[in-house]
Formats: structure tokens, C-alpha cells, sequence
């Protein structure tokens, strides 16, 4: 019962603000698709196939939204937006998980998706107001030899079990045991997420946001920031520069 | 059996008791044989059909698809992203709302002596019982990983691990199970007199079975006075859990962030809702019984389809009153996904399916329950429940993968097509017929005693020229 | 025929026949059971408890629990590098696997003893950073011939120890006991 | 237990417990054990879970990006971007990412096969999921192969033989020129479907005719303040998609100056125009004269004379012809007048017209008129890379229609075919499977087994591009001048062998004059001896004392650079005195609309191989793994089309039928398919899905000889079929489909 209650406690201070953030920039992003192909690739995703990707049921982690503004010739495409789980500070997909499968890391300050805990009742996919979890509906296999890229360093999902981006925590888990080998700090921009090292218009930051010297600190700070559906109170550590 | 009564008399009084089983009285020792006999009645070959009908869909849509379900995962079904839930939460939720109407007959009509109940608690107990076994089915079929349903369940373990008790979903599991353990007892506490008098009237391995089942109950005062006791304790138990497990429910809707889903009024709203679908089924079901077994004509009238159906209408209007009042509440709130979530509800594709439900939830009951001859006309009463049946079905059906189309995420939305649900839904309303045939054949389905004990209360006095029902207050 | 099998089935020799029929195939599945929890034999019957013996350190033959996640196998190159000096090892019956190993170049087949499940990222070398030693977790390898698994590494075993070491330290057990910690 | 009972008898005995315990338990724990293969000699770098990274070189386009791959046992696990590569600076692009998809491909050539023309290379079960192979087996061994292809060499006269390679200018290409060379076999010829819808011929030529010079130009996007682009996809495919992306996010990010403006003129919104700040749906073909329109009145805006190459035209007409109205134009060319810092790019389908080179011409013009040459943030020629001493570029259409004319005369006797695949990259029109059956033998170095190795009689598979040694000339994109490493950073996965290492070693088994022209043991040996020379370059980005220190960085740092500006400034004196026409595109065939094919931006010419390429969505149409027609709403409504319609296409060279897509940012007369699909081969995840829109395309060139793939008029009818598009955008959500919204 004490360590519980000291847990709690660590989370109502924490819930102030996050450890690791993301600022994403619009006006730049091209929707090439090299972070979602960069995703897939780090964190052993599943391609379903036409069909079941046809029918909402691809798994990408990130995906990037466009929609249209105007009727020809006046139309606009508006800025692409990558969407991506918003790592929540006070996220709507934890309280409702009955395995505590999505639970908040107090370490990292991360929404984790415990695989190995999770039931398949995908109450938190549900609860996403960002929509961005990811469910294994079917075993989908890799043929041989396809699954010798599989990270190592990453779960491989079986079926019935919600997903999600984890912001590659297993980097920021080997940047730490790196850091913490050589007796040091991690440092800032010392590593980065897949999505962020893939992207060719460097629109992706990640780092710390409690580290008010780091890249993404100052770039939070920017006035044309915004948070998506900040108005539901989830305190998401994903940043976004609008368009134009 | 009321022809060999046909002898002059006063034409009222004799209408009166044509028309009230308790005014109408027979031996209890002929009452208990006629119970007898339509339980034991040699089934027709028509009834070995039905059975057998039933149970090759149990298997193959039920436990076949079920197998192959937990084989492929749950692609099978039609759930994807943004609909997450689809048909087997429908079913949950349709399957509990049914299973109130039982507790609502047998516990508070019991509480509120309303003597018409009398017949049909038996038969409203067993849906409850046997309508949240397929809620029970329904929840499961929806998990992904569904052989690891036993994590929900609190036990000590070294991980350190419990459920999560900030999830509605952990409360509707403890609810759903204290739910259906109560309602089984409850269910067991009226039968003991039954079995007791089935015990004495059988041989061979009824007699095992029964003797078992009567826990040599002999019918002692004090058994009776235990009895009572604990019924009537029961009987008021039952009631804040059944009013309990449907607003905890509604909760897995109301304490979620989605569009259409966040509204306080959903917990009176599904417990109204399930009275509606329970009565439905309710009443559907004693049309049956009436129809297929002997005797039961006498025991079951159109006295009971018109209280029934007035109790109908009247949940009808409530339901329609909280509908719109949800619906107020949620367009004035103003948020622009719930208006785009309203809109869709009534001119999406599936609008048909909105407008549906109110002609079979509101329309048809109203135009047909009004009228007191129609009421008490059984089949015109149970053709309204199976309407209204469909209707709440729609609702929920609206409630949860038409309404989770909608969310705050445009890119995402898409309209649910479903799969491997339509057998498997099938399939649980299949079980709960067949245990229902099957229950009709094993266990009495009209509490002779109760019957009995409420004949005995009344009476029919003459003040003058005037006659009067009388019921004197039972200890 | 089956009517007279049937009776004699229900006399007392045919009753006591049928259960040991059914003693026997529940014991049939009880011994596949515990096979699916038995582990293979290895390639060799390496003796531990001589290595350690002759004070070879553990980090000698498994440097990767120092560097990263996995202890590693010892090479082929590195048993061979020590035991082609010396004479008793060259000719023994019991290292012939290896030497046709080296002589063929097909790698040996060992069966990992200690493992953790896939969807635990365990890390040897934050464990032997933190001061534990080897046979905390994998017993006293000086007493072993084969390699055993002296406990079930299951999460009761990795919580007991991370409670226990991270002790008063609240920052210390947040990190040890979050759940990102291992599953990711 | 006793030694009777054996260890054999044992596990018979096991085998028996174990299926009682599958049928009680229902096949429960599969396999709770494992088996572990030690390293026989571990690499001295490497410990057991410690990744090893290599730098290599991306080898899915041309550009020659520099890549870094994670390794772990023996396996490659991630690519990642080369941050030393002044290229793409650590950054990929998602057809890099997935190249392990290739690595590891399902149905890859597992070894050398003596093949039947039109044989399966695997068989045709297109299950995306299916664990088992069903590749063909390899029927002969390499000392077999290489003597095949000794033979091949030694028993033709040089002109007889050919090479057919694709459009990377890298080492084996070297390797080849130099043989043919000193034999006289023909020189190898370069080709890529990216080429062709590049229209790097134009490019080169006009930068030709306007500087007296030819070369690629290089445009500095990222210092430019206003750019003009007229029809460049350079956000996608075009030419260098990283670098030129980058370059775009220094256009945006607004760090030292105003954020920049970007304008693209194109009949459809790419991707690219789906970034412009303005998207102008000029009218295909009006390119060249807009262009001019826009340079006299700028030169009006500016006050000066017009210049020569201006002088012909008359924006009034030119604002009717193209649709963009005259306001427009001038404020357009207001924005583009009052900048220090304009820049104007031609590409895409603007140059595959028939004017494509007048195109090319007056947007270069306009540069001139800009005054950016060689400026930051205007235009230069790309840096040559080290062992380069001028542009090379890949053959064009035209030429590859002599090709293989030639082929079908039989002029060919042995064609060698490596890195390319023509039987699916060149229009239909052109025939190229048939003008394959005059060449008597056909050998085919394909990692993949794609629709020419299907056509070839023997196939000697190459290692993928991540198992192999080598370079490649980086031919645009940086200012600095690149040579991009490879090394292997996994063993070869399957029986193949670098196509290099066959052809020295054939030729050492042909002798004669073949032998001394390669003189090598291996391909390492020749990549040595091209390497070495580099080490006497001053402002090299590492030096070292000897050649295999040398080599030792070239491998670690994956390639070799300059630190200097290597690009060289156009000489523009004449460029703005020439005689400009602005003469309209002319279209070929009958048809009410402008056919614009364009290459997918994720998939590109080779990568439907890759399943989690096809399950990219399209970044315009969110579309996955299938084709599509883009057809704006308003036409798609008059004909009575709705999405997931198939409508059947028809062009002077073929038909096509393919699904709908009401795309709201095309011309209403256009119509556009993307290029990337309808293989009939190239691996299960490929072959059958969607459709080639090169089927399409009738042999007509622009001057320059590149194909006009997009100056063709075709017809549409609805065929009453319908499939199903897979999006992953909502019709729903984005367009209000079905909703209860519609009219």
C-alpha cells in the first residue's frame, strides 16, 4: 500500500508536465511517408494487406493527415499532419484499460502499452480521441525470411493485442544505459525517434521537454504552437506548427 | 379448465373470475398436477426439432465460429479502426438489458404487491439468468486475447498486479458477476416449494434431481417462515443491484471522451431502456409458454398481457422522455462532433436504422398498447415486445458502432460493416432459447405456490348489490 | 462381441483394467507435459563447476554481460583457442562436438538455459553495473555440471529484487517497478 | 536410466508424450526451447546483442543517398540516413527505409538459373502472408555461370554484345565501360523509368543550348526566397527527393529570412503542389509560353527592355490559352520580380510534351532574367562527382527505342541486362519483350525475379544492394562533389554473386583482350583501383597515407567527399538573347483528355516488391497497394462516375482499366495515374496489383528525345465494374461522402 501511494504521488506532480516531447513541424512536412516507413521498420509493425488496410485496420503507428480546403481551381490541400500517439500527461486511454495494460510509465512519462498485459478489450483504442491505437486483429504473419529485420529490441505483437507508438522507447531505454555506462547525462539530440531521424525536412523534434535548454524546449516555446484537442484536458506532450 | 365451471351464476362475478387467475381458484393439488403434467408432457416430434435445430446453431454459430474467432482474431469480426466495439458489445448490452426485465417483474412487483405478477416470476427469473449467460458470451467473444479474461478477475499474485479500478469495464465485471449470482439465488429461493412439490410427484431420476435441487424442504412453517425471509430480503437486495449493473453499463459509454457518448442522463436512460426490452421479451416469452405448453391457458391471461402491456406503454414513455431529453441535452451542448454525430445518427447511411428504432420504440407501442382489448390479446402483445425488442436492439446498435463512427479524428471515421458477429450473436439468441426449452421441461415454470398464496388472499365480497376483489394483507 | 467386452469391462478385473488404461494415458500426458518443461540435451556436457573451478571468470567466457543486453555463448574459436592446448581436451570423447564443430564449421546447437520471456527486454549489463552478481540470478555455477536454471524467471522474481534493492529510494523504485522498464 | 533403453528409443518415446500432450493441452506452448548457434570466431568488434552499424550507399534511386545500416548477428536490422553524407545528411527517404523489405523479400533469386523464356522464377500464389518458398531452384553453379558468360563474350563479335544497365552511374557501370573500351563491345547503356519521367535528356539539352554546356542543373531551393516551379516533383521523386526536400524545408523555415514563397504550376496537385503556397492548374502544354509571359512582364514589372527571348509573346493570348488569367500572371510575376532571391525549375511532366524542350528553355530563361546564377539560392550545375569529368546521363526514350530497335533487327546477339527492367519500365508501345526474341541470349543479373528475368535465358542473380561492394557518383544534389560507398553489410543471404565478380572473372576465362581489360581478382580489387586515385585530392573530406587506410575510411565513412563547393556557375551571357517559341504542346491521339502519368511517390519504378511500401499511403491519395485514376469531381459527375468506379482508358497505344479516384485538385480535362504498379512478376507482393499506366504511352519524344509521356490526349468510358479502393484516409471525414450531406 505505501508504494502505491507514493506512486500516486510522484504522478500528481508530475502531471505538470512531461519528460520527453515531440514538436512537429506542418509548413515543412512533405507527407513523404519516410517516417511512417522509418516507424514500421523500427518497431516490428505489420503490414495486413489490401483488404484489411482498406478497412481501417492498418496499423501504422503514424499516419499523416491531409484534407482539402476549397472547390477546384481554388482548392488547397491543407498542411499535412502527422498523427502519432500524443504521449498524453493525463491520457483518456489509461484510466479505462481494466488490465492496466496502458498504464503511464512514472519513470518515463510515457502512456506504455504493456503487450503483455493487454486482454484485447480495446476500451483505450475506443477512448483515443486522437485515434492513433493500433490493434493486432489477426496474426498477420512475415513470410520467411521478411522477419529477419524484426528489431531485437522490440516486442513482437501477436494477435489480439492494441499497439502504439511508444515514442521508441527502447531507444531512449539504450540512450540512458549508453549515458549512464559512460557516467554522464543523456544528451540533448543524442538520439532521436525513428519518425525523427528518418524525416528528410528535419520536421520532426524529440527531446526533453523538461529540459528548458533542449531543442524541443525552445521550440515549444514558439507562439504558433499548438496541441490537438488540448481542450479534453489530456495534456499532450506532441507539439504542432500549423501550415502556412 | 374454467369450462367445467360454467354454472349459472352472477354474470359479473363470473366474468370477473374468467378474467383473474387469483379470483379463479382450484385445489392446490390440481394445480400442482396441471404444472406437473405440462412439464412432463411427452415432447412432440416438432419439439425434438426445434431442439435439435437450435442446438446444431449453438454449435456451429455459437462454439464453431467462436473457435475460429479466437483462431484468426478478431479481423473475423467487423470491428476496425475507429470502431473498436461493434455487435458483441450490442449484444452485451441487449442481453443485459433483457435480463432485466425479470429482476424488475419478480423483485419489484414482488415489493410493490402487484399481484398480477404471481404466474410469471418463474419465467421472468430464468431470462434474467439466462439472458446474462449470452451478456456473459457476448463480453467474452469481444476480447482479443479472451483466454487471458481471468486478469479482470482480482487475485493476490506476485506481479503486484490488479485490475484497474478506475476502469468502468472493472466495475461492469464485478456488477455483471454479483448480478448474475444474486439473481441465480434469487431465482433459486422461489423454486425450493416447486422443486419441493415436484419431489413428491416424480420417480427416478427427477426424483434424484429434484430431491437434490428441494434441499428437503418439506414445508414446515418455519422453512416457509425462513423462506419468506429471505426472499423478501433478496427480493429488496436485487433491486439497487439490478438499477446498479445497467447504470454501470451505461457508464462504459457516459465516462468515455467520445463525441455522443460523455451524457449524464445515460444511466437512468439504459435502465429504462432494458425495462423496455425486458418487458418486450418478457412478454414474448410467456406468449410462448401460453401457446406451446398445457394448462397454461389457465394459468396465464389476458389479465397478464394487459397489466404487462400497460407497464410497457408507460416504460415507453419514459424511455421516449429520456431519449429526447439525452438528445436535448446532447445538441444543446453544443460541441461540434456531437451535432456532426446527431446529424449522422438521423441522414447517414444508417438512418433508416435511427428512425427504426423510434417507430418500434415509441410509434408502434403507443398506437397498439393504448387500446385495453388489444392489450389483453396475447399475440398483438407479444408481436409489440419483439418490436420493441428490435428497436432496443437498434438503440444500442446506434449507441455503440454507429456512433463511435464519429469521432474527433475525420480521417479516421468509417462506417462498420459487421462480420463473424451476425451468427455468433445468432448463435447466443438460439442458447437462450434452447435453455429455455430446455428449463421448461426440467424445472416448473409457474410458481404454484405463489399461485396459490395469492388465490387464498383473494376474494370476491358482495357490499350490497356491488361485488368487490378483496385482498386480505398476507403475513 | 462388444456386449460381452462391455460386461467383462464391468466386472471387477475389467474395471480395474479400464483404470489402469486411464491411469496410463493420464500419465502418458502428464510426462508430454512436463516434457514441453524439460529442456533438450545439449551439444556437449559442459561442466561448470570445473571451469569455475580452475577460476576462469564468468566475464572470461560471457564479456557481453558486461558491454549490453546479452551474456552471449562463447564462440567456437574461444573454447577451442584454450582446449586445442591442452592434451587430455584434444583427443576427449566428451568435447568431440566441438572438434568436429571447428573441423566442420557448423556452429554447435546449445539450448539456452536462462531465458526470459520475448516481450522482456532484459539488459545484463545495467543488472551487472548495479553490483549484482551472476549468481544471484543463475546460481552457483561452481556447483553445476550442465547449466541449470536455478529459478523461474518470472516477473515475481525480477519485482522481488528491484523492491528490495531500490529499498527507501522512491526515485529508484518509480524506475525499477514502472512497467516500461521491461515490456516495450 | 539403463543403457538399454536408448537415446533413439527415448525419444520415440518423447515423440508419443509430446502429440498426447498437443491433442490434451490443444497445442499449447509450441516451442518453449530454443537453440542457439554461438559465432563460430566472432568478429573482435562485436558482442552478442550489440548492434554493428555499416555504412553503405540506398541503391533504391539513383541519387545515391549514403546509408546507415544497424546490424546484429549477422542480420540488418534498420536502415538509417549517413549523417557524414553531404547528400541527404543522415536523412532517408521511405523507399530507403524499406530496403531491407528487398533484402529479405520473400521471393527473391536464390542462385544461378539456366531459364526457359517465359518461365515462372515462383510460383504465382500472391498470399501476402504465406511463409513457404516458392521460388525456382538454382540449376546450375557459378563456375557453370561464369562460364556462360565467358562464353558468351568470347563466341560473339563485340558489336554483338550489349549491356543494358540501370541508371545509377555506378561502379559495375564503370566497370563494363571500361571493358567495352578496350574490347569494343558496345558501350553500356543506362535506363530507368525515373529517367525517362525525369526527362533528364531535356534538362541537360536545354541547359545546352542555353549555356553552350551541357550537365544537370542544380537548383538551390533552399536559398531561394520565391520559387517557380513548373511541374518539378521534387518533393517526391525528382532527381534527388532528399536533398531536394531538404533544400524545401530551408525555403520554409523562415531562420534568417522572410519564409519563402512557392508556386507550382502543374495540371494536377503532386504532392509537391499540395505544398506550394499557390497551386496554378495551368493547362498541359501552355508551360512554355506561361513561362514566357511570366518573363516579359517582369521584365515590364522591372522596367527594363524585354529581352529577346521574351519578346514573342503576348500574355493576353497566353492567359486564354492556359487558364490562368491575366491578373494572375501579373501578380505572379510581381512576386517573382520584387525578389532578390527568384528561382524557377523545370521537370516533371511539363517536359514530357512535345515542347518539353522549349519548357525546359524558357523556365532557365527566367532564371537568367532572375539573375541567380551561381548565387545562393539559384541555379548551378551539379557538382561532377570525383572520377567524373562530365555529365553522364541516362539514355532516353529515343534512344532506348533504337535499342532496341536494334535488338529486334538482330544486330544484338547477347544482351546482359543488370539494375534495370525494361520489359516493365518502357511503354508497352515500344515492345520491348518482343524486340528481347531477336536477341539470341539473353542473361539477366536481377536480384529480383522481375518481368525481364522472366524473358532471359539464364538468370545470374546479383547480390541485393546490401550484400554488395561498390560506389556510386552522386549526380546531384550537394554542392560538394560525392562518391557514395557500399560495402556488404550482411553476407549474402542467398547463392548469389556480384555481377562484377562474374563478369571479371568470364572475362579472365575469355582471355584474350577481355583478360587484360580487367585485370582484377575481384571486384574489391577493381573498386580499389578506382578508389585510389582519389587519394591525390586536395580538400578531401578524409586523407590518408595509404590506399588500405584509404579504403578503411571510404567503407567506414561510406563514401568520399569534398569539402569545397564543387558546383560551377552556368556561363548565361546568351541565355536571354535567343529566339523563343511560345508555341503550345502538341498532344498525340484522340481524346477529350490531357493523360498525366506520374511516378507514386512512394513506390517509385521499383519498389512494389516491398509490402510495406504498397501499404504506404499515397501521400495526395492515401491510396495503398493498388492504381488509381485521379479525375476531378466535376468530370467524374458528368460522366457518371463515383469512386471505386472502373473506368476503361484508351490511348492511340492501349487500353487500361482502372478505378476512380473524384481527386479535387486536377484539371477537370486531366486525368493522372500513377506509375509504380501492375507487374506481371516481381515477387507475390508486386505482381498482379494495380496497373501500368506505361501501357499507355505512345512512342512520341520531345526534342531532346525524351518520351512525351505526358502529351497524350486518351478517351474514358465507364465500364460498370467496380473495385475497391484501399484508402487510409476516410471518404467519410475528408470529402463528406456518405455522411447524408451530399447534394
Amino acid at each position: 500500500m505505501a508504494i502505491e501511494l507514493k506512486i500516486s504521488e510522484v504522478k500528481m506532480s508530475a502531471e505538470q508536465s512531461g519528460k520527453w516531447g515531440m514538436v512537429i513541424d506542418q509548413d515543412i512536412c512533405t507527407g513523404c511517408q519516410a517516417c511512417v516507413a522509418a516507424c514500421a521498420m523500427e518497431n516490428n509493425i505489420s503490414f495486413v494487406g489490401e483488404v484489411d488496410s482498406g478497412y481501417g485496420r492498418s496499423m501504422h503507428w503514424i499516419r499523416i493527415e491531409r484534407f482539402w480546403e476549397g472547390e477546384y481551381p481554388e482548392v488547397k490541400m491543407t498542411a499535412n499532419q502527422p498523427m502519432l500517439c500524443q504521449q498524453c500527461g493525463h491520457a483518456t486511454c489509461e484510466p479505462v484499460c481494466p488490465a492496466f495494460a496502458t498504464v503511464h510509465s512514472q519513470a518515463e512519462q510515457l502512456n506504455l502499452q504493456v503487450y503483455n498485459r493487454c486482454v484485447g478489450t480495446r476500451y483505450c483504442a475506443n477512448n483515443c480521441p486522437y485515434q492513433v491505437r493500433a490493434f493486432n486483429w489477426r496474426d498477420y504473419k512475415r513470410p520467411e525470411p521478411l522477419s529477419n529485420q524484426l528489431n531485437p529490441d522490440v516486442t513482437v505483437r501477436r494477435v489480439g493485442v492494441m499497439e502504439k507508438c511508444t515514442f521508441c522507447i527502447q531507444r531512449i531505454h539504450k540512450a540512458q544505459d549508453v549515458a549512464k555506462s559512460e557516467g554522464r547525462e543523456v544528451v540533448d539530440g543524442e538520439f532521436t525517434t525513428a519518425c525523427a531521424q528518418a524525416c528528410p525536412a528535419n520536421a520532426i523534434t524529440f527531446g526533453r521537454v523538461d529540459d528548458p535548454e533542449s531543442l524541443v524546449s525552445q521550440l515549444m516555446k514558439q507562439s504558433h504552437g499548438v496541441k490537438h484537442l488540448e481542450e479534453l484536458g489530456t495534456l499532450p506532450n506532441v507539439t504542432y506548427f500549423k501550415g502556412g | 379448465m374454467s369450462d367445467n365451471k360454467h354454472h349459472a351464476g352472477h354474470s359479473h362475478e363470473e366474468h370477473l373470475r374468467e378474467k383473474h387467475l387469483m379470483l379463479d381458484p382450484l385445489p392446490r393439488g390440481q394445480m400442482n398436477d396441471m404444472v406437473m403434467e405440462s412439464m412432463l408432457e411427452k415432447p412432440t416430434w416438432k419439439f425434438w426439432v426445434v431442439v435439435g435445430f437450435l442446438s446444431f446453431i449453438v454449435v456451429y454459430f455459437l462454439f464453431f465460429k467462436w473457435g475460429v474467432l479466437i483462431a484468426k482474431g478478431q479481423g473475423e469480426a467487423g470491428v476496425m479502426r475507429p470502431d473498436y466495439w461493434g455487435i458483441f458489445l450490442v449484444n452485451t448490452v441487449f442481453w443485459i438489458g433483457i435480463s432485466h426485465a425479470g429482476t424488475f417483474i419478480s423483485a419489484i412487483l414482488r415489493v410493490f404487491r402487484a399481484e398480477f405478477r404471481r404466474p410469471f416470476t418463474r419465467a421472468a427469473e430464468l431470462m434474467t439468468t439466462f439472458g446474462l449467460v449470452q451478456a456473459g458470451f457476448s463480453i467474452f467473444m469481444h476480447m482479443g486475447r479472451v483466454w487471458l479474461a481471468y486478469w479482470l478477475m482480482p487475485y493476490p499474485n506476485q506481479r503486484m498486479l490488479w485490475p484497474n479500478l478506475h476502469s468502468p469495464l472493472t466495475w461492469d465485471l464485478l456488477a455483471i458477476t454479483t448480478y448474475l449470482l444474486s439473481s441465480t439465488m434469487y431465482l433459486f429461493l422461489p423454486l425450493i416449494p416447486d422443486v419441493a412439490m415436484a419431489r413428491d410427484r416424480s420417480t427416478g431420476w427427477r426424483k434424484t434431481f429434484y430431491k437434490t435441487l428441494a434441499l428437503g424442504f418439506r414445508g414446515t412453517e418455519g422453512e416457509w417462515t425462513h423462506l419468506r425471509n429471505a426472499m423478501n430480503i433478496f427480493a429488496f437486495a436485487i433491486i439497487p443491484v439490478m438499477f446498479s449493473v445497467h447504470t454501470i453499463v451505461s457508464w462504459d459509454f457516459a465516462a468515455a471522451t467520445r463525441p455522443g457518448w460523455s451524457s449524464t442522463i445515460f444511466g437512468p436512460y439504459f435502465i429504462v431502456g432494458a425495462l423496455h426490452s425486458g418487458m418486450g421479451a418478457a412478454v414474448a416469452v410467456l406468449a410462448v409458454i401460453r401457446g406451446t405448453m398445457k394448462h397454461m391457458k389457465y394459468f396465464i391471461r389476458g389479465e397478464h398481457f394487459d397489466a404487462i402491456g400497460k407497464l410497457m406503454l408507460i416504460i415507453s414513455m419514459a424511455w421516449a422522455y429520456f431519449f429526447f431529453n439525452d438528445y436535448m441535452v446532447q445538441w444543446y451542448g453544443g460541441d461540434k462532433w456531437t451535432q456532426q454525430l446527431l446529424h449522422f445518427h438521423e441522414a447517414g447511411p444508417m438512418g433508416w436504422m435511427w428512425f427504426a428504432m423510434l417507430v418500434c420504440n415509441i410509434v408502434i407501442p403507443w398506437a397498439i398498447l393504448w387500446n385495453p382489448k388489444w392489450r389483453a390479446t396475447p399475440w398483438l402483445v407479444a408481436t409489440v415486445g419483439i418490436i420493441i425488442n428490435f428497436g432496443m436492439w437498434f438503440e444500442r446498435y446506434i449507441i455503440i458502432p454507429i456512433s463511435v463512427t464519429i469521432n474527433r479524428m475525420p480521417f479516421t471515421w468509417r462506417l462498420y460493416k459487421p462480420g463473424i458477429e451476425v451468427p455468433m450473436g445468432i448463435g447466443t439468441l438460439a442458447l437462450f432459447i434452447l435453455l429455455y426449452m430446455i428449463a421448461s421441461k426440467l424445472i416448473p415454470l409457474i410458481p404454484v405456490w405463489e399461485v396459490q398464496e395469492g388465490q387464498m388472499a383473494h376474494e370476491l365480497k358482495k357490499f350490497g348489490r356491488e361485488t368487490v376483489v378483496s385482498v386480505s394483507e398476507l403475513e | 462381441m462388444i456386449k460381452r467386452l462391455i460386461d467383462w469391462l464391468k466386472k471387477p478385473l475389467g474395471l480395474i483394467a479400464v483404470g489402469i488404461a486411464f491411469l496410463a494415458l493420464f500419465s502418458l500426458a502428464a510426462y508430454g507435459i512436463s516434457l514441453t518443461q524439460t529442456a533438450p540435451a545439449q551439444p556437449v556436457q559442459f561442466p561448470h563447476k570445473t571451469h569455475v573451478g580452475f577460476g576462469i571468470q564468468c566475464l572470461y567466457c560471457h564479456p557481453g554481460a558486461a558491454k549490453g543486453p546479452s551474456a552471449g555463448i562463447p564462440t567456437e574459436a574461444k573454447c577451442w583457442g584454450c582446449h586445442n592446448q591442452i592434451q587430455k581436451t584434444q583427443t576427449s570423447a566428451l568435447l568431440q562436438p566441438l572438434k568436429d564443430s571447428v573441423i566442420s564449421g557448423v556452429p554447435l546447437q546449445w539450448v539456452p538455459v536462462a531465458q526470459v520471456a520475448d516481450f522482456v527486454q532484459f539488459n545484463h549489463r545495467a543488472h551487472v553495473a548495479a553490483g549484482q552478481n551472476c549468481e544471484n540470478c543463475h546460481g552457483d555455477m561452481s556447483k553445476v555440471t550442465v547449466a541449470e536454471n536455478p529459478q523461474v524467471f518470472n516477473m515475481g522474481f525480477c519485482l522481488k529484487c528491484h523492491q528490495t534493492v531500490a529499498g527507501d529510494n522512491h526515485e529508484l523504485l518509480v524506475k525499477l517497478t514502472d512497467c516500461g522498464t521491461c515490456h516495450y | 536410466m539403463s543403457n538399454k533403453f536408448s537415446r533413439r528409443d527415448f525419444l520415440k518415446l518423447a515423440g508419443v508424450g509430446a502429440a498426447t500432450t498437443a491433442i490434451l493441452t490443444g497445442c499449447g506452448p509450441a516451442s518453449r526451447f530454443v537453440k542457439r548457434e554461438p559465432y563460430m570466431q566472432m568478429p573482435e568488434y562485436t558482442y552478442n546483442g550489440l548492434s554493428t552499424y555499416y555504412a553503405t550507399t540506398c541503391r533504391e534511386c539513383a541519387a545515391g543517398c549514403g546509408l546507415v545500416v544497424r546490424t546484429s548477428q549477422g542480420r540488418a536490422l534498420k536502415v538509417e540516413g549517413n549523417a557524414n553524407n553531404p547528400l541527404n545528411l543522415g536523412k532517408t527517404c521511405a523507399r530507403g527505409q524499406a530496403t531491407l523489405q528487398g533484402l529479405y523479400n520473400p521471393n527473391r533469386v536464390r542462385g544461378p538459373i539456366k531459364h526457359t523464356r517465359g518461365e515462372r522464377l515462383y510460383t504465382a500464389d500472391a498470399n501476402p502472408f504465406q511463409d513457404e518458398f516458392a521460388d525456382a531452384t538454382p540449376n546450375m553453379d557459378w563456375d557453370a555461370a561464369t562460364q556462360a558468360v565467358a562464353d558468351a563474350l568470347k563466341n560473339h563479335k563485340p558489336e554483338e554484345i550489349a549491356f543494358l544497365m540501370g541508371m545509377a552511374p555506378d561502379h559495375l557501370f564503370d566497370l563494363v565501360t571500361d571493358l567495352a573500351a578496350a574490347t569494343g563491345i558496345n558501350a553500356p547503356v543506362r535506363f530507368g523509368a525515373l529517367s525517362m519521367f525525369e526527362s533528364r535528356a531535356t534538362l541537360s539539352q536545354a541547359a545546352e543550348n542555353l549555356f553552350g554546356h551541357g550537365g544537370l542543373p542544380l537548383f538551390d531551393v533552399g536559398g531561394a526566397e520565391v520559387v517557380f516551379s513548373f511541374g518539378a516533383n521534387f518533393l517526391e521523386t525528382w532527381l534527388s527527393p532528399v536533398s531536394y526536400t531538404r533544400g524545401f524545408a530551408g525555403l520554409r523555415e523562415a531562420k534568417t529570412k522572410q519564409r519563402g514563397t512557392f508556386i507550382q504550376f502543374e495540371s494536377r496537385m503532386s504532392s509537391t503542389a499540395g505544398k506550394a503556397d499557390e497551386w496554378m492548374p495551368i493547362r498541359p502544354g501552355t508551360e512554355a509560353m506561361v513561362a514566357l509571359a511570366i518573363g516579359k512582364l517582369v521584365s515590364d514589372a522591372r522596367g527594363i527592355t524585354v529581352p529577346h527571348a521574351f519578346s514573342d509573346v503576348d500574355p493576353v493570348v497566353v492567359a486564354s490559352r492556359s487558364g490562368i488569367a491575366l491578373a494572375t500572371l501579373q501578380h505572379l510575376a510581381g512576386i517573382f520580380a520584387n525578389s532578390t532571391a527568384a528561382l524557377a525549375i523545370p521537370g516533371g511532366a511539363a517536359l514530357g510534351q512535345s515542347n518539353g524542350l522549349a519548357v525546359a528553355e524558357a523556365v532557365l530563361a527566367l532564371n537568367a532574367l532572375a539573375e541567380n546564377f551561381g548565387r545562393h539560392g539559384g541555379v548551378f550545375f551539379s557538382a561532377l562527382a570525383p572520377n567524373q569529368t562530365e555529365y553522364q546521363r541516362p539514355a532516353s526514350a529515343r534512344e532506348m527505342q533504337e535499342f532496341a530497335q536494334k535488338m529486334a533487327d538482330g544486330k544484338f546477339k547477347v544482351l546482359f541486362v543488370h539494375g534495370v527492367n525494361p520489359v516493365f519500365e518502357l511503354p508497352a508501345s515500344l515492345d520491348f519483350k518482343n524486340a528481347l526474341k531477336g536477341v539470341e541470349q539473353v542473361i539477366s543479373f536481377a536480384t529480383f525475379p522481375d518481368e525481364t528475368a522472366f524473358e532471359s535465358d539464364y538468370v545470374f542473380p546479383d547480390h541485393h544492394s546490401l550484400e554488395s561492394w561498390g560506389y556510386q557518383r552522386v549526380v546531384t544534389g550537394p554542392a560538394q562533389s560525392v562518391l557514395s560507398g557500399a560495402q556488404p553489410v550482411v553476407s549474402p543471404f542467398y547463392d548469389t554473386r556480384a555481377t562484377a565478380d562474374v563478369l571479371i572473372a568470364a572475362a579472365q576465362l575469355a582471355g584474350g583482350e577481355f583478360a587484360t581489360a580487367l585485370p582484377f581478382t575481384d571486384e574489391v580489387e577493381f573498386l580499389r583501383s578506382k578508389i585510389a586515385p582519389l587519394m591525390e585530392e586536395k580538400q578531401s573530406f578524409f586523407s590518408a597515407p595509404d590506399l588500405n587506410t584509404f579504403t578503411a575510411y571510404f567503407q567506414q565513412y561510406g563514401g568520399w567527399w569534398k569539402t569545397s563547393d564543387g558546383r560551377r556557375v552556368p556561363n548565361t551571357s546568351n541565355a536571354l538573347g535567343r529566339e523563343m517559341s511560345p508555341a503550345e504542346a502538341k498532344f498525340a491521339g484522340e481524346g477529350e483528355f490531357f493523360f498525366v502519368p506520374f511516378v507514386s511517390p512512394t513506390m517509385a519504378e521499383a519498389g512494389a516488391n516491398k509490402p510495406w511500401l504498397q501499404e504506404l499511403p499515397d501521400p495526395t491519395t492515401t491510396v495503398m497497394w493498388n492504381t488509381w485514376v485521379e479525375i476531378n469531381p466535376v468530370t467524374a459527375e458528368e460522366l457518371g462516375l463515383l469512386d471505386d468506379d472502373i473506368v476503361k482508358i484508351t490511348s492511340e497505344a492501349g487500353v487500361l482499366e482502372v478505378p476512380v479516384y473524384r481527386y479535387p485538385a486536377i484539371r477537370p480535362d486531366t486525368i493522372a495515374i500513377p506509375f509504380g504498379q501492375g507487374h506481371t512478376a516481381y515477387s507475390r507482393y508486386a505482381e498482379g496489383r494495380g496497373k501500368n499506366p506505361a501501357d499507355l504511352l505512345g512512342q512520341h519524344f520531345n526534342e531532346a528525345g525524351d518520351l512525351a509521356f505526358a502529351g497524350m490526349k486518351v478517351k474514358i468510358e465507364k465500364t460498370g465494374k467496380q473495385q475497391p479502393l484501399s484508402r487510409l484516409e476516410s471518404i467519410m471525414g475528408v470529402y463528406g461522402v456518405g455522411l447524408g450531406e451530399e447534394k
